[in-house]
């Protein structure tokens, strides 16, 4: 229970009360990080879908497009079940406020999902082909953002591990999303039509690596989180199974389908590690006074603040902290 | 968005604006006698939440939550409630064992802080959240969805998800007003300090600050209590008091000041609190911006991956 | 009509007519927490009391709707405590509707398991008997230098402190004359 | 109380807590204001807001400590030294205030030389009888003067009982109207300031260090802080609760505190006085409208068996020449009146041969002893739950046992109802529910918001409270109870011819009833209580009107006026804003609705304010005037002299304050009415790891002592097997409960914030004993053995006595076996030793052990218990016979 100091309080060194934590962990449960994985899938899948049409690879495009709906479609019913009050899903579409990521994310996912399963529907049907490109070319356009806003999502949060890596985490969302999407598109196609998918997944599993790594050294001391705990067997995992996916996809997964299918495969369970170990970091890092504490006094330190009002200091003296 | 020291959506009351009101919490006066714990659950109809004794001083609430919107703070500590005019001989820095002067139990009534700039409010999907006619800060009950979003936006870890079972045995107060289909599920929703709402509209004072014994809870204009703070600060710099100081008092702080800010005896986070908190979506606007090269990128990435003929 | 009506109520669409664009403020304000009325402007009668815990006496305000307690809080008149109350005196709602608050009489016939219902009528009678039976069978109508006694010494009596004095005269006037000396309280404890 | 009622006159508080805001010193002992009355303690932080030095003196740092100015650390038992130790500095510095003692304390009296001082007979006064284990308190009287005991203790041998000890209880009367013979210049030998001085010279700051435990430093501030903050232009207060009443010389603590109190002038005067703070409800009223065996309302004392000489000698017994006392068969007569109506004339003595009567002692704890030999058959509980708040609850649980028939009634199934298959004895085995006899019956009880009624608080002021629902069910009040059980057995009996049953015939008993349940009227019964002139039924506007010829009726001659012009009294609540602060129009105080009492002492002996500062009521050249009621006849001059032979009030001078007492004085030096001594005097608790620093008589001679089995007393210093006890164990209560717990443990929202039972303990105990800080701990005593959950604080600091270190242990004692928050009572440790005067138990301050772990189960615990008792029992067996100091009294 207690950290610093005897539990009678004695000494005034004790800098935590009783060691607990200042804020609080969030109370997502699993349906969060798995929606970061298929967000991502469905919003990338969609550009995927519209960019190989545009250049003529049907295949890759159709696969891309019935894998994206899927995503779609699996989303939202990850992000209904989260809720502590279900039955009041709708309540999400009652305001549009920038301010809120997930109220923006909601609008973004409904117009994302709308548009994806039209388009895919109607694929099914082969029907009214104008309405299906509307729909194609909506659903490219509300992907982007879907793959992409999850990192503003959980940086706009006092969770430390989060909040701190606000520039990297929607770089590092996007980059896995590409890798997901061109790794599943590699999973249910022949690789001969496959090649852009490929090429996609090996690169973004790249820049996702070197993402990853530039946090961790903007976050100094705050990273270790990412090597320890549950989120450091995770992101050691992600790393591992992204890594060598790519790896057997690009060399094997040219020609042989068995590779591709188990290099795309394994990327897309490395994606998946990933969204896990930066879900339970933030846990940890909420959970321990010290990571809040800690970087708030340096702050202070370094700028002043003014959330403390000394005796004999005029309110607002201190220098701006930021 | 930088400070201005005015809460966003206050305004736009026009004519139904009222006074901005508030706590100013003076822990140089609390007894510790919970009276503010108990006599906000009265009100408010909170569910007791758990027999669970901790050892951590008589404090057996532990934090603010769902079901403790008030929350008193004990700490004890081998120093002098006073700072010693000279150093007495034989003393040490924090007091000599057995020397009473150099022991000390602080007390405070830790609340929602009200913030000017509120990220729980900001980042709430539904509108659940929002800032009342008096400035304050609070969770519509018949609109919230239980997404707890604002659970880890607060950075003072004041909200959280209530999980207790409409059906639990013996326990008080609130019942989740669930649908009949759904049962008898945990209640879902997030709660907090509602700066008494209601009471508010009728003119009276919040629960919390009416039963305090000692006055250690002030109500009012958040004005007035300001220039309260103050006087009392300086009395108290007067008086020797060790480790006085004002918490959230300033309008020009992280979170653009507290509508509820406190005076207290030792650094904020002797207390459990945040020592330079900032309101989270103060970067919102940066973190859109960089989101949007991200996902700009991210097309051109994937056009990319077609480049360079077939194969 | 009613279709424009319901676009209106629309939180996103006040959000632009109602000069809150963020839908931080008014626009997303539900209809009952507008129409929100504090419980003590509704209760039918309000009643000056008096704390039941320690000594000090403090001031209660009790708050009652269709007959049952809807708030306690402190009476602001009591020059003692000036509207204040300790947790104890602020939880008299919540002692008075206790969940362990016992409402019928119970009864453990000697050497009995477990306890039976009973009748407050009955109970009260059978209480009664007792009384007179031990009374006769252990009156003292002298002590052994043969002065006068006047007593059973065999019934005791405890409890008053927490009574109202009105209860206390009448135990006393009773007992005192029944010859039931053994009367006592916290008082002493 | 006799401490308050012999020093003041008057056994209640003597200042109103609103008034704690005029201090200009206020010293809060044996009481944790701001955790036991919060709301009450508000008017402290505003002395202190205004610059008042607050002070606590207790064995715990609390969170009263807390708020104090100073805090400063005692053992538990060592209160008398302390404040001796006040005393003495002041006497030796000159420092009291010496217009206030000459002319309004009883220090100029010379005192019979056959009084011997505890300085000269080591540790006893004169009159100690050995052989009967009491005093001869007419050893102790004023030179050439009869006195007599207070009220309720005034037949021969007779002493005061009740909590009047610390609540009601009256001061003495002489037994002509001359004045005593006095020294004026306060130099004879004899006169009581010398003997205050010789008793108290050996009190030196270094044996108070030494006897307490807390420094030199700490001391002198104390004293010093005492004398800088009283005199005419300052007042000092003192704030005292249970922690000086429960000890074995309780009385005499709080006659300790009024000794300083009356050398510094501070009695009488706002911001000044003695507060005690009660901790029920209406504890002052239940003493004043007595729920106790051995007083009628008004502190009139139950005749006795032993003493019984008739109607004529009672009242020459009871009623003092002078003072007001001197009205004695006037409240009497009334008080019968109220009692029996018509039933009660000249012609039968007012039925006094009829009436009940007691012995010595009668009180709870000799009851108890009955029930255990199997002599009490039933037994009534009416809001209290004895097995969890009386000291050794075993015993009480067992006595249960051994009812034939027994009623409780409660608003929750408290520990008392559920004995007989739910407390320790049925786990150990050492009761067993199918071999119990007792008949049980649980009747709910209707809370306050449900009936109306006054409380009489702790400064007692009356203040009634309206019904706000109705019971549900079979919920009723007491007062519904109490009634309809009186009217079925007057039924039972209104043909009966015998002797036994003429009073309960002669009984008035017809109350208007309302609402479906037949609920009297408390109103008919508070009027009954107020008085009325029987002719003409005018309500009575106070006692002076009272008569002795069966023409006025009175339930409560102090309460007299509460009904004055048919009005409820106790029902005024003018808003405190639109009074002064003294607020004389909210509620009635007794007596006459004055708020400080004895406030004649506010002027100087012409009649004018000490200072304009601490102005409150002066004579204004034709009467009294003020702030308050004038606790004086209104028109009596200062310079009145009562003329030779004047009885009652006007035998009471007019530069005489105390007009309760026969001479008017307050009194330094008790010279009848206490059972253990005219002055107060260190003694160590009846259990106690240390011995008298001043006295080979180790703890107060006098002290109550049984010989129950079931109550063996722990080995103390100086005793082989001692060692097996070496702790001080305290016991106390906590903000968040109340009491025995049954009206806090039952409320959710108060057991969540204390959910469990605990002990605290030093962090050097801890390590010492191998207890670990959340863990467990076994508590025992030769009583019993308890367990908590332990919390390691500062906050109870060891304390080093004659060189030797050792340890506190605090134990909260609201828990039991049963409720929402349920644990183990404290009060099983503890014993039944009393104060004598009062019959108090010693909760307080005693001895135990303490070790790590829970208490062994089932029948392991009454093993483990006897285990270490026959240890410490060997261990005096084979030790060297050298007699344990404490061997005289303990054969009292």
């Amino acid at each position: 229970m207690n950290t610093e100091g005897s539990i009678s309080g004695r000494g005034t060194e004790m800098r935590s009360y009783y060691g607990r934590p200042v804020i609080k962990e969030p109370v997502w449960t699993w349906e969060i990080p798995t929606y970061l994985f298929t967000g991502g899938l469905a919003g990338t899948s969609s550009v995927l879908s519209l960019a190989a049409k545009l250049h003529g690879n049907e295949k890759l495009s159709r696969t891309a497009l019935y894998v994206g709906a899927v995503a779609d479609a699996v989303s939202p019913a990850l992000l209904v079940s989260d809720l502590g009050r279900p039955e009041r899903f709708h309540h999400m579409l009652r305001v549009f406020k920038v301010t809120s990521p997930m109220n923006v994310g909601a609008w973004v996912l409904l117009g994302s999902g709308g548009a994806s399963s039209t388009a895919a529907v109607l694929e099914l049907l082969g029907r009214l082909k104008p309405v299906k490109l509307a729909a194609e070319v909506a659903a490219c356009f509300f992907g982007p953002p879907l793959a992409t806003y999850t990192g503003v999502l959980l940086a706009d949060t006092a969770v430390p591990v989060w909040h701190e890596g606000r520039q990297e985490l929607p770089w590092l969302f996007g980059a896995s999303a590409a890798a997901t999407a061109g790794a599943a598109a590699c999973v249910f196609l022949d690789p001969a039509d496959a090649r852009p998918a490929r090429r996609l997944a090996a690169a973004a599993v790249a820049v996702e690596g070197t993402v990853m790594h530039a946090m961790e050294l903007r976050l100094g001391e705050l990273g270790e989180v990412y090597h320890q705990g549950q989120a450091g067997k995770l992101s050691w995992a992600a790393k591992g199974l992204a890594g060598a996916g790519a790896a057997l996809l690009a060399r094997r997964g040219r020609r042989r389908r068995g590779a591709a299918l188990l290099g795309g495969a394994m990327i897309c369970a490395g994606e998946m590690c990933l969204r896990w170990a930066v879900f339970k970091a933030g846990f940890q890092s909420a959970r321990d006074p010290k990571y809040t504490v800690g970087p708030q006094r340096e702050r202070a330190a370094r700028n002043g603040t003014r959330a403390t009002t000394k005796p004999g200091e005029p309110a607002g003296h201190a220098s701006r902290g930021t | 968005m930088q400070p201005t020291g005015v809460p966003a959506g206050w305004e736009a009351y026009g004519d139904e604006k009222q006074e901005r009101v508030g706590f100013f919490t003076d822990t140089s006066v609390c007894i510790g006698c919970k009276a503010c714990e108990v006599a906000c659950k009265e009100w408010n109809l909170v569910p007791e939440d758990g027999l669970v004794w901790t050892g951590e001083s008589y404090d057996n609430t532990s934090t603010l939550g769902a079901n403790s919107w008030r929350h008193v703070a004990f700490v004890e500590q081998r120093k002098p409630l006073h700072v010693p005019s000279e150093p007495e001989p034989g003393q040490t820095e924090d007091g000599g064992r057995g020397d009473g002067d150099a022991l000390r139990w602080l007390m405070s009534s830790d609340v929602c802080k009200h913030c000017t700039h509120a990220a729980c409010l900001d980042v709430c999907p539904t509108g659940s959240l929002f800032r009342t006619e008096f400035g304050t800060v609070v969770v519509q009950e018949d609109i919230c969805n239980g997404c707890g979003y604002c659970v880890p936006a607060c950075p003072f870890g004041v909200l959280d998800k209530r999980d207790i079972a409409s059906d639990r045995p013996g326990s008080m107060g609130h019942k989740p007003d669930l649908p009949a289909s759904l049962g008898t599920k945990e209640d879902g929703r997030v709660w907090k300090c509602t700066l008494c709402y209601d009471r508010l509209k009728g003119g009276h004072e919040p629960a919390c600050a009416k039963a305090c014994p000692t006055k250690s809870i002030q109500f009012g204009p958040l004005d007035e209590l300001r220039e309260r703070a103050d006087a009392r600060l300086a009395k108290l710099s007067d008086e020797g008091w060790n480790g006085a100081q004002l918490y959230g008092r300033d309008p020009g702080d992280g979170v653009g000041g507290f509508g509820a800010f406190f005076l207290l005896l030792d650094d904020p986070e002797v207390y459990g609190l945040p020592p330079d908190p900032v309101v989270t979506t103060k970067h919102v606007g940066a973190m859109w911006e960089n989101m949007a090269t991200a996902a700009a990128v991210l097309v051109v990435g994937v056009a990319a991956a077609f480049l360079g003929g077939r194969g | 009509m009613a279709l424009a009506k319901l676009l209106a109520s629309w939180p996103v669409v006040r959000q632009l007519q109602q000069g809150d664009p963020l839908g931080l403020g008014p626009a997303v304000q539900s209809r009952r927490s507008r129409s929100l009325v504090p419980r003590v402007d509704e209760a039918e009668h309000v009643v000056q009391s008096i704390c039941p815990y320690c000594a000090v006496g403090c001031g209660q305000l009790v708050y009652v709707k269709d007959g049952e307690i809807t708030h306690v809080e402190g009476d602001p008149a009591s020059p003692i405590s000036r509207g204040r109350l300790c947790p104890k005196g602020q939880a008299t709602k919540s002692y008075a509707q206790s969940p362990l608050r016992e409402y019928k009489v119970k009864y453990r016939r000697p050497y009995g398991n477990a306890w039976e219902e009973l009748e407050l009528d009955a109970a009260m009678e059978m209480i009664a008997d007792r009384i007179v039976e031990t009374r006769a069978a252990t009156w003292q109508a002298k002590t052994e230098e043969g002065k006068p006694a006047n007593r059973t010494m065999a019934i005791g009596n405890l409890g008053g402190a927490t009574l109202d004095n009105e209860e206390n005269y009448l135990i006393k006037k009773l007992l005192t004359a029944l010859g039931i000396v053994q009367v006592e309280n916290q008082a002493r404890i | 109380m006799p401490s308050l009622g012999t020093s003041f006159g008057r056994g209640g508080a003597t200042d109103f807590q609103q008034d704690l805001q005029n201090s200009d010193c206020i010293v809060i002992m044996g009481s944790n204001m701001a955790e036991n009355h919060p709301v009450g303690f508000q008017w402290v932080m505003e002395a202190r807001e205004r610059g008042a030095k607050v002070i606590h003196v207790d064995p715990r740092f609390t969170r009263t400590s807390a708020m104090a100015t100073k805090w400063v650390g005692i053992r538990a038992g060592s209160d008398i030294a302390f404040l001796g130790g006040i005393v003495n500095y002041i006497l030796q510095n000159d420092l009291h205030f010496e217009e206030y003692v000459k002319h309004y304390t009883n220090a100029p009296v010379i005192i019979e030389d056959t009084y011997v001082d505890t300085e000269e007979l080591d540790g006893l006064f004169a009159g100690w009888d050995p052989e009967e284990g009491k005093y001869d308190s007419s050893q102790w009287r004023y030179e050439g003067m009869e006195t007599h005991g207070a009220a309720g203790q005034r037949e021969e041998g007779f002493s005061p009982k009740g909590e009047q000890s610390g609540h009601g209880g009256h001061g003495g009367g002489l037994h002509h109207g001359e004045p005593p013979s006095e020294d004026p210049d306060l130099r004879h030998p004899r006169c009581v300031f010398q003997i205050l001085k010789r008793h108290y010279q050996r009190y030196t700051p270094e044996l108070v260090a030494d006897t307490c435990g807390c420094s030199v430093e700490d001391f002198l501030y104390v004293a010093e802080a005492l004398a800088q903050n009283s005199g005419r232009e300052r007042t000092s207060a003192f704030c005292y609760a249970v922690g000086w009443t429960q000890h074995t010389v309780g009385v005499q603590y709080i006659r300790t505190a009024a000794i300083v109190q009356q050398l510094l002038g501070n009695i009488g005067r706002p911001g000044g006085g003695i507060v005690a703070l009660r901790g029920h409800a209406s504890i002052q009223g239940s003493t004043d409208i007595p729920t106790l065996f051995n007083i009628l309302p008004g502190y009139l004392p139950m005749p006795h068996a032993e003493y019984y000489g008739g109607f004529d000698n009672f009242m020459a017994a009871n009623t003092s020449p002078t003072g007001w006392w001197g009205h004695f068969k006037a409240y009497w007569v009334s008080l019968m009146k109220a009692y029996f109506g018509e039933h009660a004339t000249e012609d039968n003595s007012w039925l006094f041969p009829r009436l009940p009567r007691i012995d010595e002692d009668n009180s709870a704890y000799w009851t108890l002893g009955q029930m255990l030999e199997g002599k009490v058959k039933g037994y009534v509980v009416a809001g209290e739950n004895p097995v969890v708040g009386n000291a050794n609850g075993k015993a009480h649980r067992l006595g249960l046992s051994k009812l034939d028939w027994l009623v409780v009634r409660d608003v929750v199934e408290i520990e008392t109802a559920s004995f007989w298959y739910d407390s320790p004895e049925i786990e150990s085995g050492e009761l067993k529910t199918g071999e119990i006899g007792t008949e049980v019956f649980f009747l709910p009880a209707a809370t306050h918001t449900e009936k109306d009624g006054s409380f009489t608080n702790t400064q007692r002021l009356l203040q009634w409270h309206w019904q706000a629902t109705e019971p549900k069910l079979d919920c009723r009040s007491e007062l519904w109870f109490y009634f309809h059980l009186g009217r079925m057995i007057k039924q039972r009996l209104q043909d009966s011819e015998e002797e036994r049953d003429a009073l309960v015939k002669a009984l008035r008993w017809e109350y208007p009833t309302h609402s479906q349940i037949q609920e009297p009227s408390a109103e008919a019964v508070l009027a009954e209580i107020s008085g009325w002139e029987i002719g003409s039924g005018t309500f009575l506007d106070g006692y002076p009107k009272l008569r002795d010829d069966g023409s006025t009726a009175c339930g409560c001659w102090i309460y007299s006026g509460v009904y004055k012009d048919g009005i409820n009294q106790a029902a005024r609540k003018r808003p405190h804003w639109e009074q002064t602060y003294v607020a004389p129009e909210w509620a009635w105080a007794w007596p006459d609705n004055r708020r400080i009492l004895y406030n004649r002492a506010s002027a100087d002996p012409d009649g004018n304010p000490w200072s304009e500062r601490k102005k409150f009521v002066w004579w204004n050249g034709e009467k009294w005037t003020g702030l308050d009621t004038p606790d004086f006849e209104e028109t009596k001059p200062p310079d009145y002299v009562p003329p030779d032979g004047a009885e009652a009030e006007d035998a009471i001078a007019g530069d005489h304050p105390f007009v309760m007492q026969a001479d008017g004085r307050s009194w330094l030096y008790v010279p009848q009415g206490l059972e253990d001594g005219p002055l107060p005097t260190h003694y160590e608790p009846h259990e106690s790891p240390f011995g008298n620093t001043l006295y080979s008589q180790r703890a107060n001679p006098r002290r109550q002592q049984n010989q129950l089995a079931e109550d063996p007393s722990n080995p103390v210093d100086g005793e082989p097997g001692a060692e097996l006890y070496p702790y001080v164990v305290t016991t106390y209560r906590l903000t968040e409960h109340h009491t025995a717990g049954g009206m806090t443990r039952s409320v959710p929202y108060l057991a969540e914030l204390q959910p469990a039972m605990f002990c605290e303990v030093s962090p050097e105990l801890a390590a010492e004993a191998g207890l670990e800080h959340g863990g467990w701990a076994t508590i025992y005593s030769a009583r019993s053995a308890i367990e908590a959950r332990v919390l390691v604080t500062d906050r109870i600091p060891p304390i080093t006595v004659h060189g030797r270190t050792t340890h506190q242990v605090g134990l909260p004692y609201h828990w039991g076996s049963r409720l929402l928050s349920s644990g183990d009572s404290a009060n099983d440790l503890m014993h039944m030793t009393l104060d004598p005067n009062v019959h108090i138990q010693e909760v307080k301050a005693a001895t135990c052990g303490i070790r790590p772990g829970r208490r062994p189960r089932g029948k392991a615990l009454p093993e483990f218990v006897a285990g270490i008792r026959e240890q410490a029992h060997a261990r005096r067996e084979t030790a060297p016979k050298a007699e344990p100091a404490d061997v005289r009294e303990t054969t009292a």
